[in-house]
């Protein structure tokens, strides 16, 4: 369907399959991408988006079909075929060499002159208007400057088919802003992208073409403009999928005046955050915005016992629980969802059930000893069915499942300790649609059941849509504080960028 | 409900515990039916076991640490540790041979704990650690025994525990007696072993951290799990184990000797390894240990005397065991070479 | 100011650094060690542990481990033997040893990077295998008596008192040095283990690239055993065993991180020679040789300790600055004076 | 024991049978275990053995692990017992460590000697020994005198000695080293040791690096006395490698002449000695074989051994003072004569 362009086809793709074991991931993929196109590609979690690129870049073979760049049939044993033929992959989650710096994880690999490339990277990065010390190593960055290099690395390939695997989840505003303008150049310059998100909004923004993957296949595509918002969710979404309990919790607005807060901090100061106060009440989603590095999971990762406190107190129904450990922590009632998924909630080579259980071994009611296993079937059984986990079964290892039921497991894990305040730190970061909508659907139900939550999401929609009051960081302090009327996107952005002009602003 | 079975059979029959088993049946029917009569002796295959009883006792601890991903090759020099402790407690400090018993595991375990405090709070390499350990603690095996007032090259032997009889009773009870007069005490007590580290790997809370700890250490410190103290105990137990495994050495031979055991470390880890734990850490069970342990056992004792091999050749058979296994493991679990032989098979029955 | 910084990152500085304090110490003790003769020997006489050591920096790099290095030198050390006897040259050795560590590192890196056995337990079972051999070729028997002055190349010094073993070992290492941190494919190697899927994604040759490290260990495990025949007069059928620990050790105390990714040739050369050297130290300072392992031991665990507790520190320390900069960014100073504290 | 229903034909080792078999030792078969595997003192007394065993007509087994650990003695002392074995002919790698498996073995019938290395005398019928502490312990000081004085230095003034063996644990060499010193002390009281003994563990690397470490730490050293057949070619090489030679230090001790030879003709060592221990391993298995065939010795008795000629069994305490000897099968048998080798005669003996 379309207008066909002119130039001839960069990559074509010809039914691809691919299964993992009995699990068929990929079921006959054709796919077109010419030069000067943005493909969007969307999915849900699972769907099997990511699969698909690393077959083109060759770390997975195919089970089947055939790839052709330039009408010419590839045969991708592994990454460097497809490196020479000009394609290179932006990965989902970034892959450095912890090791090494900055400068060399962006110039590893290529040939030519270290003094010319090193020249190359300062120009391009300059132009973008990013800014990395290039003799950092790699282990002491973020999650977001991890993304910043790799997508430099990516720039720098000047490859002819360039794969961006959801590069902006973890970016801030400004830096997605000017990463699109490199985009928008690169498609000028007649390079054919593929660009995997789950934020939609970003689909008409910058891509000419959207394909939709749901199951291993193709559902729907076709240039953007043939689309509209509403279809595309139409799309993406499972036909059993309700969107209406939203509304319903939104109207209950919280009387502050007869509770009193189950959590607050006072002027507590921590590595990365200075003077935090507040309280977060029952029955209250207590929004943190701010950009990525404003200090929030230095705060709650310190709040849990995972890091120093340097000052001041926290505490949990009146009782000062300042800087206990992490068990403590969890015994007192607090819990933490992390926001790395991968490093510090989930245990891959571990059953979902196994996963399920893993903060409450300390409780009296898995056993003195040993361990209380039926307690552990029923628990998992309650929560795979309450969240709705995708599983085949309950020892099905956790790091099987895909991104978004991995982090259900997560938040389950979390909710199985019945803590009195959840911490859940971008809870939905890199999932998609579906999961989410079922992400704020657990959310909300804490909140009636009367369970404290703070969110932290650098999605300020998110917090638009879920928070009953927020909070704004800015450079590890609190910069504002908003109530439910107060919650917009403008002030929170503003707010999180220390811009907030107002007389109670700091 | 016979699907179930089904399931039921195949999840047993691609379990690694299921191939040791296999592999040790393999052995039983190739040298039996070498040299029956030899082999099929049950005091001989005992007593072979008891030869290793030290190998297969320790294999069952290190099992824990390799599943926090750590590696201990240290417990053998442990083992030597224990005798000499004992024997200069008891023969020149005076002590019952309880108490210095006592003392002497209490030793190991503060050995064990030394390397685990090392490996865990200051964030070293298990494998330098216990490796430093191995020289450290066989060194003050050496000093030990050099306090001791019975020269070195005489032993401290003699140790209570035979009545008028000839009967042994007490502490030399641990290394002769034998139940029903053809057990030897050391296999029954490995047995308790077992289910006591089975119990405490796969049933108890404690093994359930274990595993989350090897799996994922930063996600159990997330979910409350003392991981530092979860591996500093298993090397803990590590070093009771090997003072266990000392203990009965001592007992049987009737000698506190400073290096006893010395050789031990390689079979140890190959007993391991063997036995399915993954050397990453997060995976291995207690029983494919005990199995491997035997498999490897029972392969010492048949070569040399069916084949007539000679122990210093027992190296290469072992190791091609090893590498076999391993690799044929690592194929079969391994997604293309699995689909291959899916096809192969599927070929055969489209002929048919 | 960034000079520093740079050379703080250089980890083998760290193990010159204590190899100069050993022999401070011991020179302290017994002041008979400050000679020129003794620190040079101290060098020469590393050379089998220098060889085993750089070959096995370039497996632990990848992140693997090669256990069967001991047993490798073994064979070859028995090889070579055989050929001395007969009065052979050294050049033959030379190419039996690279034949057999050819052999042996690509048997390894098969299992290891193709059927991905995990690299302990494959290395493990072809050290069985090798041991067996060098059981079944030498028929059990020590191999002694070699013919000629083979035995005497060890003490033949060029360079002043550089054995000439040495001194090629020195040339290896600083080329081996090079290429690893200048050169591309060299770079590889610390890619590799630093992060395999990264690597995999650049299109680096993981694959080839490890089965590459398992041959070049190979390789220098069997040029030490040639060292080794020549250097101990003598080639026992258990030559070479716990020799394999002894390199992990030597590699670590080099700055070789048993993870991979981090560490350098030149680091694992000196480490070497500070594990060679304890045992002498040890027969300077005067202490009964019963002392041996336990101070052997409490040196190793205390240079790891040390580097450990350091390296943890620093890289906190850094960390902390980083997030405390980043909160105090608001011409605020009371976190400093928190930091302080 | 319960086993001998077991339908072991080759095994001729209980009650009633002995009277038959008593006196000829003819297809006896003896396990013959060394400390270790691979040495050559060891692989020399091997060849002894079955050359001879060969005359008499009995069946020499081999078992031997590549390290001297107790536990791997231990295993191929269990290997020998269940392959049905007559006798064991062992050189123990500790005192007192093998004594219960050994008596476990003399209760299920099988004969037990020890030869080179001892174990308890109630652990073992007979010891074919090499001599007494005091012969070996002299011999080591005489053949170091004789060599210093044969390079020019006068033994009766100051000579800078040190020992070197494998290890204090090893029960003959350590009792060598302390007669050997008594007679120091009495002979040459202005001989200095330079430091206590250094243990090189029977590993022929660490021979080496500890010999140069010897050679590098006391560079005024003399004499160097290497009772150990792993320490003495290890001190040599050590003083090949430093450029060293006989007339630079006196380096002596026990080993084969076979271990030895490349260092004589290297000029680096000038002699040492060893009793004839083919000899020895085939009287371990020939005594071991005749007890086992049902004959009984007592201590006082001259036997006639084939091929080798007179022998007698004279008590334990000609060995270790004080202990006692049983009235019959106990005892020990002392070599007859050791030897020194030099450049002259070490053509003779191809060992
Ligand atoms: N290496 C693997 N082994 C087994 N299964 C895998 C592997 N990689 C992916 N899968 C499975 O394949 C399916 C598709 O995964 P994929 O990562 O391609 O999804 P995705 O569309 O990228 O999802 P997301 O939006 O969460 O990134 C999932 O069910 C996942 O569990
Ligand atoms: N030493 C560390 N150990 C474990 N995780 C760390 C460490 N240092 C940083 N992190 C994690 O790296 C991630 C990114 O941190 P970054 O500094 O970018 O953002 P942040 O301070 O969490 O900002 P915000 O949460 O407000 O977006 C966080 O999850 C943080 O917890
Ligand atoms: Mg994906
Ligand atoms: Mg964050």
């Amino acid at each position: 369907m379309g207008k066909s362009e002119t130039n001839e086809k960069l990559l074509c793709i010809e039914k691809i399959y691919k299964s993992f074991g009995s699990n068929l991931v990929l079921r006959g993929i054709d796919l077109e991408l010419k030069a000067g196109e943005v493909l969007a590609l969307i999915g849900g979690n699972g769907a099997g988006k990511s699969t698909l690129m690393k077959i083109i870049m060759g770390i997975y073979q195919s089970d089947k079909g055939s790839i052709y760049v330039n009408s010419k049939q590839l045969h991708l044993s592994n990454a460097s075929a497809a490196l020479a033929a000009g394609i290179y992959m932006v990965p989902q989650e970034p892959m450095l060499f912890p090791n090494m710096t900055v400068e060399e994880n962006i110039t590893m690999g290529f040939k030519g002159k270290q003094s010319e490339l090193k020249k190359k990277i300062v120009e391009l990065m300059q132009s973008i208007g990013w800014e990395l010390d290039l003799e950092r190593s790699a282990s002491s960055l973020s999650i977001a400057e991890q993304t910043l290099v790799e997508i430099i690395r990516g720039l720098l390939r000047e490859a002819k088919i360039l794969i961006l695997d959801e590069p902006t989840s973890a970016l801030t505003f400004d830096e997605v802003a000017s990463f699109f303008k490199v985009v928008k150049d690169l498609k000028d310059k007649g390079i054919g992208i593929i660009y995997i998100t789950h934020r939609l909004s970003e689909v008409f923004e910058i891509a000419t073409h959207v394909s939709i993957m749901c199951d291993g296949i193709i559902t729907l595509d076709g240039q953007v403009e043939d689309f509209n918002r509403e279809m595309l969710i139409k799309g993406l979404m499972p036909s059993n999928c309700e969107q209406k309990e939203k509304a319903e919790t939104e109207l209950k607005t919280i009387d502050y005046k007869n509770l009193k807060p189950v959590f607050e901090l006072k002027d507590y100061s921590g590595y990365g955050f200075n003077n935090i106060s507040f309280g977060v009440y029952p029955g209250e989603i207590l929004g943190l915005a701010g950009v990525v590095g404003a200090g929030r999971t230095e705060l709650v990762r310190t709040i849990f016992g995972r890091d120093k406190t340097l000052s001041g107190k926290v505490l949990l129904e009146g009782k000062d629980i300042t800087g206990l450990k992490t068990s403590a922590m969890l015994k007192a009632g607090i819990n933490l969802v992390p926001e790395d998924r991968h490093n510090h909630g989930l245990f891959k080579i571990s059953a979902v059930s196994e996963n399920i259980t893993a903060s409450m071994l300390d409780r009296k009611d898995m056993g003195r000893f040993t361990l209380n296993r039926k307690k552990e079937r029923q628990l998992t059984s309650k929560y795979v069915e309450d969240f709705r986990i995708k599983v085949t079964d309950n020892g099905q290892l956790a790091g099987s499942l895909s991104g978004g039921n991995q982090q259900k497991v997560v938040i389950g894990k979390s909710l199985s300790t019945l803590p009195k305040l959840v911490i859940l730190d971008e809870p939905t970061r890199g999932i998609d649609a579906a999961a989410r909508m079922d992400v704020y659907r657990i959310i909300n139900e804490l909140k009636s059941k009367g369970v404290a939550v703070l969110l932290i999401s650098s999605d300020l929609e998110e917090i638009v849509e879920l928070a009953d009051r927020s909070i704004a960081v800015f450079n590890g302090r609190i910069n504002r504080e908003f109530t439910k009327k107060e919650i917009t996107m403008d002030n929170l952005t503003a707010a999180s960028f220390g811009l907030y002009k107002d007389q109670e602003a700091i | 409900m016979k699907n179930k079975f089904l399931q039921k059979t195949k999840d047993i029959v691609t379990k690694w515990e299921f191939v040791l088993v296999m592999i040790i049946a393999a052995e039983f029917i190739i040298f039996g039916a070498a040299d029956f009569e030899k082999f099929m002796r049950p005091a001989s295959i005992f007593s072979s076991i008891n030869n290793y009883i030290s190998i297969c006792i320790i294999s069952l601890f290190v099992t824990f640490v390799m599943i926090t991903g750590g590696i201990d090759i240290q417990a053998s020099s442990i083992v030597g540790l224990t005798s000499i402790v004992i024997g200069v407690l008891w023969s020149d400090a005076g002590l019952n041979i309880w108490m210095a018993v006592l003392l002497a595991i209490i030793t190991a375990g503060l050995a064990g704990a030394l390397s685990g405090f090392l490996v865990a709070y200051c964030n070293v390499q298990p494998m330098v650690v216990t490796l430093g350990g191995s020289f450290l603690f066989s060194g003050i095996a050496l000093l030990v025994s050099g306090l001791s007032a019975t020269p070195a090259y005489q032993g401290i032997n003699g140790f209570p525990g035979k009545n008028e009889a000839g009967e042994f009773i007490a502490f030399r009870a641990l290394g002769k007696y034998k139940l029903f007069d053809v057990i030897p005490i050391q296999i029954v007590i490995y047995v308790a072993l077992i289910i006591l580290c089975y119990w405490l790997l796969h049933k108890s809370k404690y093994g359930r951290k274990v595993f989350l700890v090897g799996v994922n250490r930063k996600a159990a410190e997330y979910s409350g799990v003392n991981s530092r103290w979860i591996i500093m105990s298993t090397y803990i137990l590590t070093g009771i184990g090997a003072a266990i495994a000392g203990v009965l050495l001592t007992a049987n031979v009737d000698s506190a000797k400073y290096n006893l055991g010395s050789t031990f470390t390689l079979s140890i880890i190959t007993a391991v390894v063997l036995g399915g734990t993954l050397s990453t850490g997060g995976k291995g069970s207690i029983i494919g240990t005990a199995l491997a342990a035997l498999a490897i056992v029972i392969l010492r004792y048949g070569l040399p005397l069916c084949f007539g091999v000679s122990t210093q050749n027992l190296d290469l058979p072992i190791g091609i065991m090893l590498v076999l296994v391993v690799s044929a493991r690592e194929l079969a679990s391994n997604p293309r070479t699995s689909s291959y032989i899916r096809k192969l098979f599927r070929k055969e029955h489209s002929i048919e | 100011m960034n000079l520093l910084k740079r050379l703080s990152r250089v980890r083998w500085l760290s193990s010159l650094v204590f190899l100069i304090i050993l022999f401070t110490v011991t020179g302290i003790i017994n002041p008979t060690f400050f000679s020129y003769e003794n620190i040079i020997s101290a060098f020469n006489s590393s050379v089998v542990f220098t060889l085993l050591a750089a070959g096995i920096a370039f497996v632990i790099m990848t992140g693997e481990i090669d256990v069967s290095i001991g047993a490798t030198m073994g064979l070859s050390a028995a090889i070579a033997g055989t050929i001395a006897q007969r009065g052979g040259s050294i050049a033959e050795m030379l190419l039996y040893a690279a034949v057999l560590g050819i052999a042996v590192g690509i048997i390894n890196g098969v299992g290891v990077a193709i059927i991905k056995v995990p690299s302990l337990i494959f290395t493990l079972g072809i050290m069985g295998i090798v041991r067996g051999l060098v059981y079944v070729y030498s028929g059990g028997r020590t191999v002694e008596n070699f013919a000629g002055d083979f035995t005497n190349l060890g003490s033949k010094t060029i360079f002043g008192d550089i054995t000439i073993y040495y001194s090629i070992v020195v040339v290896v290492i600083i080329a081996g040095h090079l290429i690893l941190t200048r050169t591309r494919s060299g770079k590889n190697f610390i890619a590799v283990g630093d992060n395999i899927g990264g690597a995999t994604l650049i299109g680096i040759p993981v694959v080839w690239t490890k089965v590459l490290a398992y041959i070049l260990s190979g390789i220098f495990a069997a040029v030490a055993g040639v060292a080794f025949a020549s250097k101990y007069g003598q080639v026992n059928i258990v030559a070479g065993s716990g020799y394999e620990m002894s390199a992990i050790a030597a590699c670590v105390l080099g700055g070789v991180s048993l993870s991979g990714g981090l560490g350098s040739l030149l680091g694992a050369g000196i480490g070497a020679v500070i594990m060679s050297t304890i045992g002498r130290l040890l027969v300077f300072i005067g202490l009964s040789s019963d002392f041996d392992n336990t101070i052997k031991g409490i040196m190793l665990i205390t240079i790891v300790v040390t580097d450990a507790l350091m390296h943890t520190r620093s890289v906190e320390k850094a960390r902390r600055a980083r997030l405390a900069a980043r909160a105090s960014s608001h011409n605020d100073v009371k976190v400093d004076s928190a930091d302080e504290k | 024991s319960k086993d001998e229903t077991a339908g072991d034909n080759t095994s001729a080792d209980n009650g009633q049978q002995v009277v038959e078999t008593a006196g000829s030792i003819e297809g006896m078969t003896v396990a013959f275990i060394p400390k270790l595997t691979g040495n050559s003192f060891f692989e020399a007394a091997n060849d002894g053995a079955q050359k001879y065993a060969e005359q008499w007509g009995i069946e020499v087994k081999y078992m031997g692990s590549a390290t001297a650990s107790v536990t791997d003695q231990l295993e191929v002392i269990q290997q020998a017992i269940d392959a049905g074995v007559d006798a064991i002919a062992i050189s123990s790698v500790d005192a007192k460590a093998l004594d219960e498996k050994l008596k476990e073995a003399q209760d299920m019938g099988i004969v037990v000697t020890t030869w080179d290395s001892d174990v308890s005398e109630d652990a073992r019928s007979l010891m074919v020994s090499q001599g007494t502490p005091q012969i070996l312990g002299e011999m080591l000081v005489d053949m170091g005198a004789d060599a210093l004085t044969n390079r020019g230095v006068d033994v009766n003034g100051e000579v800078q000695y040190v020992w070197h063996y494998s290890q204090a644990a090893v029960a003959d060499q350590n009792s060598w080293y302390v007669a050997g010193e008594a007679y120091i002390k009495e002979k040459y009281p202005n001989w200095v040791a330079v430091a206590d003994p250094f243990y090189s563990e029977q590993d022929s690397q660490k021979s080496v690096s500890i010999g140069e470490s010897i050679l590098d730490a006391y560079p005024d050293i003399d004499l160097i006395i290497c009772n150990d057949s792993t320490a003495l070619p290890g001190q040599s090489q050590a003083a090949q490698n430093k450029g060293l030679t006989k007339d630079d230090i006196t380096i002596t001790g026990f080993c084969t002449p076979s271990g030895m030879t490349a260092y004589l003709e290297a000029g680096i060592v000038e002699q040492w000695g060893l009793w004839d221990c083919g000899i020895q391993g085939a009287l371990g298995c020939y005594f071991a074989a005749y007890l086992a065939a049902g004959n009984e010795v007592a201590a006082g008795d001259v036997i006639d051994v084939p091929g080798i000629g007179e022998c007698s069994i004279v008590t334990n305490d000609e060995l270790v003072p004080g202990a006692p000897t049983a009235a019959v099968n106990n005892g020990v048998v002392l070599l007859p004569e050791r030897v020194v080798f030099t450049a002259e005669n070490v053509g003779d003996y191809p060992f």
